[in-house]
């Protein structure tokens, strides 16, 4: 299934495995995992996120489409959890397989930048001072017009 | 014309549910969220900032001029931080 | 170990499980894999890779020194192999770990276009119809150029 | 000087040796490939196009311009095609 999305935790080291198994026609494959990462305060207790079940799956499928036109790829998969996650645990992950290089990693740049801006889901912090939702950040929106 | 109509993030605490069904007949999502603040102080707060809220028409990413038009679900929404 | 070059195989998933194991810091984590891809033809029997032992470590060492001053990482890697490899097996892999996923890509980018050029590998592909040294590409050699 | 000289890839084959002990006076790169060259025609060969030859001192990248030294290592190679 190319995009999951899920309450559970799930392992990165297995993905890729899996995506590796049985390939004969991709030379590169590219992931990216984002993980709960501490605040600077070390306080995280651990992250929320909430999302729009109607329209994630499809929003993110979008992006898989856009991303499979535009570049050559034998795979692209997206994994994203919602729900509460412990530092350290991972979010959600990408994986790209292409023939060459430059496609895997432009791919996978491409659906990280859009899963950013453009996927529903909110993050939210629990840290010993309180609970914060995680603000948009006005890079990761203009880091959107490479691809236009 | 009854529409449904969703929160979600700080929208969702501010006004306090998730969801709702809303009777209007707004011809715009401006328009909606026009009514919606006449309503009660928790909306006119949540919606006070228009430029820090997102709206999405039946599931699809669209804007404050966007007509309503037979649309069953309105959501509106922070700036999401996915990834 | 940070760069590790040997001639046995090695699972791609496991490097990136063991990477993301015990993290508070790092919120992004990028990975490239290479594999043996078979020829248009379908024909490879197998790679094989040579490689100058004094030399190699040392180089991508070096690569991997220029990455960590270059961008914010909490970890680049590198696994690479010499010796005989089937199709779909996995030639090397980088993997990159920061606290944004800007450092995390554009590293794990530079260490894959050092290595496809001033890393001493040579690959030798072995079909039905003989024994062919890959020839280095004029993109590999320029894609160098967007780092100076 | 006596200096150890690798080859690599598609020249160790056409050299037929992986490595060698050469006894030289060449102050560069470049003279010891002119040396090599009239020695015999598998290094001439080798050598016919250095466009195409990769050089390393003591396992630094180096270039045919550069002075020997006290270099104790040479390697010849094709472009790398590692990754």
């Amino acid at each position: 299934m190319p995009v999951v999305v899920q309450e559970d935790p799930f392992d990165p080291g297995a993905e890729l495995s899996r995506l590796v198994a049985g390939r004969r026609d991709m030379g590169a494959m590219v992931t990216f995992t984002g993980l709960v990462r501490d605040t600077g305060a070390g306080d995280l207790r651990h992250m929320e996120i909430e999302h729009y079940p109607g329209m994630t799956v499809r929003a993110i499928e979008g992006m898989v489409a856009h991303a499979t036109e535009r570049w050559t790829l034998g795979a692209a998969h997206v994994v994203h959890r919602y729900g509460r996650m412990a530092v350290g645990e991972a979010i959600m992950m990408v994986a790209t397989a292409a023939p060459h290089r430059g496609d895997a990693f432009a791919a996978a740049e491409f659906l990280m930048d859009y899963l950013k801006s453009r996927a529903p889901f909110w993050k939210k912090e629990v840290t010993d001072r309180g609970e914060d939702w995680v603000t948009a950040r006005a890079e990761d929106e203009a880091a959107l017009g490479r691809w236009s | 014309m009854r529409i449904e109509v969703l929160y979600f993030a700080w929208l969702r605490e501010r006004i306090g549910v998730p969801r709702e069904r809303v009777e209007t007949e707004a011809g715009t999502v401006r328009d909606l969220v026009a009514e919606l603040r006449a309503r009660e102080e928790r909306y006119d707060a949540a919606f006070s900032d228009v430029s820090a809220v997102r709206v999405a028409l039946d599931q699809e990413l669209s804007d404050f001029d966007a007509a309503l038009g037979d649309a069953r679900e309105v959501a509106f929404f922070p700036p999401m931080t996915g990834g």
